[in-house]
């Protein structure tokens, strides 16, 4: 199955709101920390329901937002969540970005940079479209050290990469993108039940459970454009 | 989309230019609803569906036809 | 009075110590966001007691680890808290670097930088020390929005810079460096007493002292360098 | 303080190399203990006491007589 049909379907089938809901918990720390000023471009890569974008607007006056993902159903259910002309969404691969070089102030992608074809060379694509000293926020649930995650590969047709806390930062230096900062931050809202509930259906423990979101919560890595 | 996004948006290919042809806009004039972006350089052509700007490479874009 | 008599007096009454303990709750978190790769060199802008630095020692194994004061009681103390070989301090000032161009690869402060006698200078000097893709990580509890930290100016016969959020990235641009990120941290380990016991002698009323450790916390700013 | 540090200090004043006079080690043979810096460029010299070089700068570091 390719990004298209498989994330077409989440889309019709409305996960994109209900990673909205699961993300924000996280991904608002991560947002709050992009050092945004009033007017400047944002880019957000594998968008879904667009809410980081549409956010960034509302707290921090971003000029302009873009959303991008390779599902149509995804975009077009995002642009249907907003009346904002200052927010536009678009179809389109993080291995060819259809933005002019320095054209981006800020880049920000949750829960999606793993699924590039080539994350490498989608690196160097953030890099391209980046203007200096432009960022890169880029969080994702699914790593290495976060060891609970490694099953999700196989509920999903897409090739995942699932590198560790090293290789992000590595990655990102290989494309000409200093760090700026890596962290973990820790899901501190969703609720786990009480210790005689478990096993779940999802989890075998209460204490993996914890791990999983109080302590890998969401991986963060800044990049910075030199 | 807006017009302006056509100021740094590009072919995705080989990041030229794109010019946009047979717009249709909307109701209040600056949103483009449909239509097509065409690339300078290399003439690969980009539609625009409900506003939505379509700029997956051509082998993607053409992996399940609409 | 200058850096050097007030800072040697709080040095000699074990302040350095009492700092290290009320700062750890915020800078730990801070300090686990650099990007250090094992065996670069960091510079500890007001060391203090020096904790900072012993603890990048320890927990991501930075090579060699300078903490500079300009106060030589807070130095003699910092280099008794350590047998580590890998471990110096210096007695010198924020505004004159005694450091080589692009030597350092991570520059940490920790609720010292505002006392710089000129804050732009000293970061230029900051800028200039640091290796390109080296970071500043500057973090502060007297600022602008924190108006809790306003008083304490009549404290201490030192002029303080007393920067807002834009302020500081502002100034991190003028001296050339990005900003990878601007985040506020809160503190979330002091004791708060319960509602009967304010006012304390500290605080008049328990809403202002959680705002000011658990909202306003710590300002963290990075830099990085092109 | 430990040799290595000299590679990378520098004169506060004009950032020019120093050099170690009147060195005195410790016990492991490889702590300064005590000496002089000197700035080859200037010649501002700056000293070690108890292992802790003071490159404060000569006005800030003479405001209180040692
Ligand atoms: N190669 C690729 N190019 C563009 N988008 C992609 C992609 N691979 C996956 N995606 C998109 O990335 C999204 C991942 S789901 C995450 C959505 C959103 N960022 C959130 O936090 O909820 C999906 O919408 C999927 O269509
Ligand atoms: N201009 C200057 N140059 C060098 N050090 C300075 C300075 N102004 C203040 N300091 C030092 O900065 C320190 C501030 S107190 C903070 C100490 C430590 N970072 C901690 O977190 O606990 C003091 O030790 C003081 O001597």
């Amino acid at each position: 199955m390719s990004v298209r049909e498989e994330f077409d379907e989440w889309a019709a089938n409305g996960k994109d709101r209900g990673m909205e809901e699961r993300h924000w918990h996280t991904a608002k720390h991560a947002l709050a920390r992009i050092p945004l000023e009033p007017g400047e471009t944002v880019l957000d890569l594998g968008c879904g329901s667009g809410y980081a974008g549409r956010a960034l607007r509302e707290t921090k006056g971003a000029g302009r937002v873009y959303g991008l993902d390779g599902a149509p159903e995804m975009a077009h259910n995002a642009a249907g969540y907003t009346d904002d002309p200052a927010v536009g969404y678009l179809v389109g691969d993080f291995d060819s970005l259809p933005f002019a070089d320095d054209s981006i102030d800020h880049v920000w992608s949750m829960e999606a940079f793993y699924y590039a074809a080539d994350p490498h060379h989608a690196l160097e694509e953030i890099a391209r479209v980046l203007r200096p000293g432009g960022t890169f926020y880029c969080a994702v649930n699914y790593y290495e050290e976060n060891v609970h995650s490694h099953e999700w590969q196989e509920f999903i047709s897409i090739e995942m990469t699932r590198w560790d806390r090293s290789q992000y930062r590595e990655g990102f230096r290989n494309a000409g993108l200093s760090v700026g900062e890596q962290d973990t931050i820790p899901d501190r809202e969703i609720t786990i039940p009480s210790e005689e509930e478990f096993p779940t259906d999802d989890w075998d423990s209460r204490e993996d459970m914890v791990e999983r979101y109080r302590e890998y919560g969401t991986l963060l890595t800044v990049g910075v454009a030199p | 989309m807006k017009e302006s996004l056509l100021d740094i948006l590009r072919c995705p290919m080989d990041k030229h230019e794109l010019e946009l042809e047979d717009a249709e806009y909307g109701e209040n004039g600056d949103e483009i609803v449909a239509g097509t972006l065409v690339c300078v350089e290399c003439g690969e052509r980009y539609r625009i569906e409900d506003g939505i700007p379509n700029l997956l490479p051509p082998d993607m874009r053409e992996e399940t036809p609409a």
